[in-house]
């Protein structure tokens, strides 16, 4: 899994290229802790590269939001390919983070 | 193996002369002038029946798993082993024996300890190490689960082996074990649990043949083998599945709770003197009105997340401008205000909902000042929040609503559709406790933790799981009540000896004909089903620990129902600072004495003519049963610990 | 609107009244003596307060969803116009208003009597028409919900509007409803069903002012609103959803069952003296291992599509080895097998689990021989196959369990955690009935469904709804039971009238004191709610029509309980030829008649110092109100249908 | 959605290409149902292209599977892909299908 950190227009935009599972999971973790010791709060994850989710994978998105909100800041998620969207459906996933279409609509109502 | 068939006949004919023995008791026999002990005791006797019916309905599809399928190449496995104040070297052999698994895997120390050198000591031996980070500061630890569950979050495994620290694996023991994934709704498959510091005569009833053999294999058959905590190997996906679905359904629940709460609680400070400042009055309604939205927001499909940011920002943005405009004086002091808090902010952050739901309503009823309502809003928020601030981890795979996490664990993993395997050999060799105390704190542990899950999550209501399996989870905690039964097996023959009152009508041929053939049947069911095994120490157990079991019921429910803490203590693996015994089995002490006396009183009663002979032969005969059972007791206080020498040829088993 | 407050307030105190009643009714009023009556009266009390409390949570969190938000643009939708045998020329003015709608979307007509004339018509407009296909031949065809699921199997619209053939839409239809499915969760929208043709005083009781008002509204306030069959926007992807889901849970059972079944089937044929031919004993040898070995499979992980291939392959290539050696011989001649197995074959097609159950109990306990019972083995196969052979269509996503497959959806929607929407907005015109015995018809097949869902899914017990869900479910059914209790509320004033027997002691001032304060609450709750519509004939028909509550409930029952068939008839919705009204309502017509004869003869008994002066006023009064009641029926039997001229001037609404 | 009929060893090879959703799910049920018509019996679906699936496309997937054991045969998937099998086990479709690893695994065992 290959990660991009880009400061984008009032958030910064984490992607996460290819597979999101049990074995790069804490990957992801470590990659949006260090944005926030950088001082990024709040953040977009792209997911528009990250073909495929399992439970540890969606697991490791929650500990993200924590991470964010305990900063004070906020973590969204965008981009998400439509299988994987069906997945954040199945799991109620989508209760806890709406899939925003953008990385630029994710901020856009605050 | 005993034929199956032979086995269902006779749990079918003992079922059959049960139901006709209890339904004579129930019409024909009760002596409505003794009430007091009639009843009683035919409610034992029926407790007891529905007893042996769910061990037949157990023992009726025995599972009988000859030969493990094939271990697959190329899967990733991390061992466990977890400690919390063992000793370090018992730690280490465990290491040491794990590491020499021959399936590759890694190996992990999990230290609820986090002593340093044990850390040096593990990784020396090449072993990777685990302990609890500062996110575990000031929050629920969940003992065994909580150091799992905050393993599960460190290591990458496709599958887990849970070791206990004295629990010392066999070099095959993944080999043996990890075929059975091959069936990919197979969630765990657990081995038996094997002491071997345990002498023969086994005087504490440490080994549990009958649970670990003809039990857990029945359970299997009806696909609900339990998870036992050690010696197992669990599908990580399976955990990680029900931790996921755990988190959305506890978060949904808090947060929708915390926002309709602090409306109340607001609503309720409206009506407070102070709220006539303006300034106070435009702050609450404000704070109201996002409340509000945020209700609105959810129920127009916004997700949790987004609506939890929205209000907590603009509340928090409420709060600051109140503190700006100084108001601080319209409430009481801010010691006062806490003290008003420190409650709820205690009880909030229990795991159970039912604890939070008494905490919010206690916060609902009490009458703030304005301020405090802010404030106790404020705090409401942040301990219901979507990243579960009330935890560590947000995810938490192992279940923490009990203390045997194992048990409730594998009941979710059931009613989620997965399926589990019980592989019949012992493939870890383990250290029993050594003395009566450690043996019944053990005990005590597992007998409330069985209760707690009963409690919180009824299996005979649990949707998702058969039928069968909600049985076979309902017998193993029913077989937990029996503490009641006991006293009233242990009140009975008191009763006709010391004075003279039977509770059925007569000891007649009506009562013989149909007990007789019942508890013969039973012991032959329970001889054909051990299969050499030796169960008559459980069974003295089963009763002979009545006050135990009594106290496990009581302190589960008092911890369930009002929030008492339950007095929980981690079984003590070495011999400690010998306590005295006798403190400890003071109930089953006087019992015995009073029997004793009993018997002789019994025979005096009769020798003077104010009882039968019948009557007394047979309360005398049961009250030295009562007796026999207790005895038990004096060889586990005797007992010295385990000489090894003594009995070094039987060691090899 | 009326304030929720002033509604919530008195529908506290009516409740709180309520139960001061019924508990001094309960505690201190009953008349032993009489309690052949007394009994009954005071349970039916109970009834009704149970239902006033029900209809109180109900109007407690009432909807107001003032402004639909606005439609996107570009969904896709389905419109679906619903029919059997109406006139085609109704379905065609009804296709011409769908077509006419004003959001972009695709107009069918379902016919579900597959009329050539029908077809043509609908094409000549440029509207879809859709029937159903040779596989639905010999299948059960299920009804309107067969007839959905067949059209969403043919259409891809993500959304779907369903309409009657009678319900004429309005062309904002869609831009009013497609906005609530900005809310992800939202599995539907419905609207009001309201009738163009009703006059003023609706003597069939045909508008349901209080269910499509602030019943609906207030189940709605609890994510309850119930799916009503028309008038309905629905989301497809919940449908396929739902139907998925069924599917695979249905075809586990079945399949299981079906295995275990057949092994108990052939280990009673080898029983057989027929079995003793060696050809024979090895065939069935070979069947049942086939199965055993299906069995095996599915428990060690294989799908049950894998599964079953292997078990059919085998057993159908076993049974063609027994045609090839010609054994047929050996079993009786096939006319006697054919019978032998006809009324299986018939059972075991039926949709509902406990018939198929019931099915496989009866053909396990015949006494079958062996040819017998290997075709029957294969005919359990067949219908229990993963490929769903019993259905003309293995995905259902509209429940097939209940006639009323609308409400029986909703709930399964809701269980799955779906949302819904109640839109308080009339956005189609129908016709009612306008006959008694249309009527009738109407009323009990809905109660009959109701009832079915009540029995078969009991809402109480879904896991997955939440409590207020499930009472909302329960609320509905619960009302249907109502015609138990007006047996009651007419025989209690005969009771005093024609023998003098009062079911409570005295009707003192403490009868009064509790009785009036409740009954005027409810009465006032009532008209706070209603907010000025009609529910004085909803009230009447309540209770009149109490036989048609009674037979839907002994009848839904039968039906669940034995399989007894329900008397399903479509509601006809042209005027047909008109039946004579007596014959369906004479229960009524008696009742009505004694109580007449109760009131005349409780003056005489009165006049001839039989009975007190105050129990024969209030027993008359009673008696007076319950002929009133009635008397509604008086009018429906004489409504000669709607004369549009008469009412004119309030036709529009 | 695009679709290719291969007449491999034993069995025949339908590959479904794009997205497989309430607009493409009637398409593949009639593709196979034409494959069965000209009197293959033993099907393959190859979904390793199949990029995407919705509840209608697996519902299709049961169609499909029942026009062939009516026409006496058998309807296997094979090569699905990784999060299209995740969508398959929460449904709990994988009870009823077995996603087989490659195409020629479908038949091994008959």
């Amino acid at each position: 899994m290959k990660f991009a950190v880009l400061e984008r227009n009032g958030f910064t935009e984490v992607s996460a290229h290819g597979r999101l599972n049990m074995i790069s999971a804490p990957m992801l973790k470590a990659e949006v802790s260090r944005a926030i010791e950088l001082g990024h709060r709040r953040i977009v994850l792209n997911l528009g590269e990250t073909e495929f989710m399992d439970s540890s994978g969606l697991g490791a998105l929650v500990g993200c939001l924590k991470a964010a909100r305990q900063a004070g800041g906020d973590l969204r998620i965008a981009n998400v390919r439509e299988q994987v969207q069906m997945v954040l459906k199945l799991t109620s996933m989508d209760r806890i983070l709406t899939p925003y279409g953008d990385v630029e609509d994710a901020y856009r109502n605050a | 193996m005993m034929s199956i068939h032979a086995i269902r006949i006779v749990a079918a004919l003992t079922v059959v002369m049960g139901l006709i023995y209890i339904t004579w008791r129930w019409t024909a026999s009760l002596n409505w002038d003794a009430w007091w002990i009639a009843l009683p005791l035919v409610a034992a006797e029926t407790y007891s029946l529905i007893d042996v019916a769910l061990f037949s309905l157990t023992i009726w599809r025995m599972s009988n798993r000859e030969v493990a399928p094939t271990a697959p190449q190329g899967l990733t496995v991390d061992v466990f082993i977890t400690t919390y104040n063992e000793d370090p070297e018992l730690v280490l052999e465990t290491t040491r024996a794990a590491l020499a698994i021959r399936y590759p895997h890694t190996t992990w120390v999990l230290d609820d300890g986090a002593r340093p050198e044990m850390r040096a000591a593990a990784e020396r031996l090449g072993a990777g190490y685990v302990s609890r980070g500062s996110e575990w500061q000031g929050k629920p630890r969940h003992a065994k689960a909580g150091n799992l569950n905050n393993a599960l979050h460190e290591t990458q495994g496709e599958f887990v082996l849970i070791l206990d620290a004295d629990q010392i694996p066999r070099p095959e023991i993944l080999d043996q074990t990890l075929g059975y994934f091959n069936n990919r709704r197979v969630a765990f498959v657990q081995t038996p649990q094997w002491f071997g510091n345990v002498p023969e005569n086994d005087p504490l009833g440490s080994q549990a043949p009958l649970f670990y053999g003809p039990i857990q294999q029945g359970k299997d058959g009806w696909n609900a083998a339990f998870f036992c905590g050690s010696n197992a190997v669990l599908r990580r996906e399976a955990l990680m599945q029900l931790g996921l679905a755990g988190y959305v359904e506890d978060t949904e629940r808090r947060v929708s709770r915390a926002l309709t709460a602090g409306r109340r609680v607001l609503r309720t400070a409206r009506r407070r003197p102070e709220a006539r400042d303006p300034n106070v009055a435009a702050l609450l309604a404000r704070v109201e009105a996002a409340l509000a939205e945020g209700s609105r927001r959810l129920d127009s499909g916004d997700s949790f997340g987004d609506a939890t940011y929205f209000v907590q920002a603009d509340v928090d943005a409420a709060v600051r401008t109140l503190v700006a405009r100084d108001l601080e004086a319209a409430s009481a002091d801010a010691a006062a205000l806490r003290a008003e808090l420190a409650e709820f902010e205690d009880e909030a952050l229990g795991d159970d909902p039912a604890e939070l739901d008494a905490a919010v309503d206690r916060l609902v009823a009490r009458d703030l000042s304005p301020l405090g309502a802010l404030e106790s809003v404020r705090a409401l928020l942040d301990a219901v929040s979507v990243e579960r601030l009330h935890e560590a981890q947000p995810i938490m795979p192992l279940s923490t609503i009990s203390v045997t996490e194992d048990m409730s664990t594998s009941m979710r993993l059931h009613a989620s559709g997965w399926r589990s395997v019980y592989h019949h050999e012992i493939l870890a060799v383990g250290l029993a406790p050594e003395d009566l105390p450690s043996m019944l704190t053990q005990r005590l542990r597992w007998a409330q933790g069985t209760v707690q899950v009963m409690l919180r999550e009824n299996p005979l209501n649990m949707r998702g799981l058969s039928w069968p399996q909600r049985l076979m989870y309902f017998a193993t905690m029913w077989s937990y009540l029996s503490g009641f039964a006991a006293v009233v097996y242990f009140a009975g023959p008191l009763a006709y000896l010391l004075f003279g009152v039977l509770p059925v009508h007569a000891l007649s041929t009506a009562f013989f004909e149909r007990f007789v053939p019942f508890m013969v049947l039973n012991q032959i069911l329970f001889v054909l089903v051990a299969q050499g095994a030796k169960t008559w120490r459980g069974q003295q157990y089963s009763l002979a620990l009545f006050p135990t079991w009594i106290r496990a019921c009581t302190s589960a429910a008092a911890n369930v129902w009002f929030g008492r803490p339950l007095g929980f203590a981690v079984t003590p693996k070495s011999r400690g600072e010998r306590r005295r015994a006798l403190p400890l089995v003071w109930p089953q002490a006087i019992l015995a004495v009073l029997l004793i006396v009993g018997c002789v009183t019994g025979v005096i009663r009769w020798g003077f003519g104010l009882s039968q002979g019948l009557g007394t032969v047979v309360n005398i005969v049961w009250a030295i049963f009562d007796v026999v059972l207790l005895s038990v007791l004096v060889g586990a206080a005797r007992y010295q610990g385990y000489e090894p020498r003594a009995v070094a040829d039987k060691e090899e088993v």
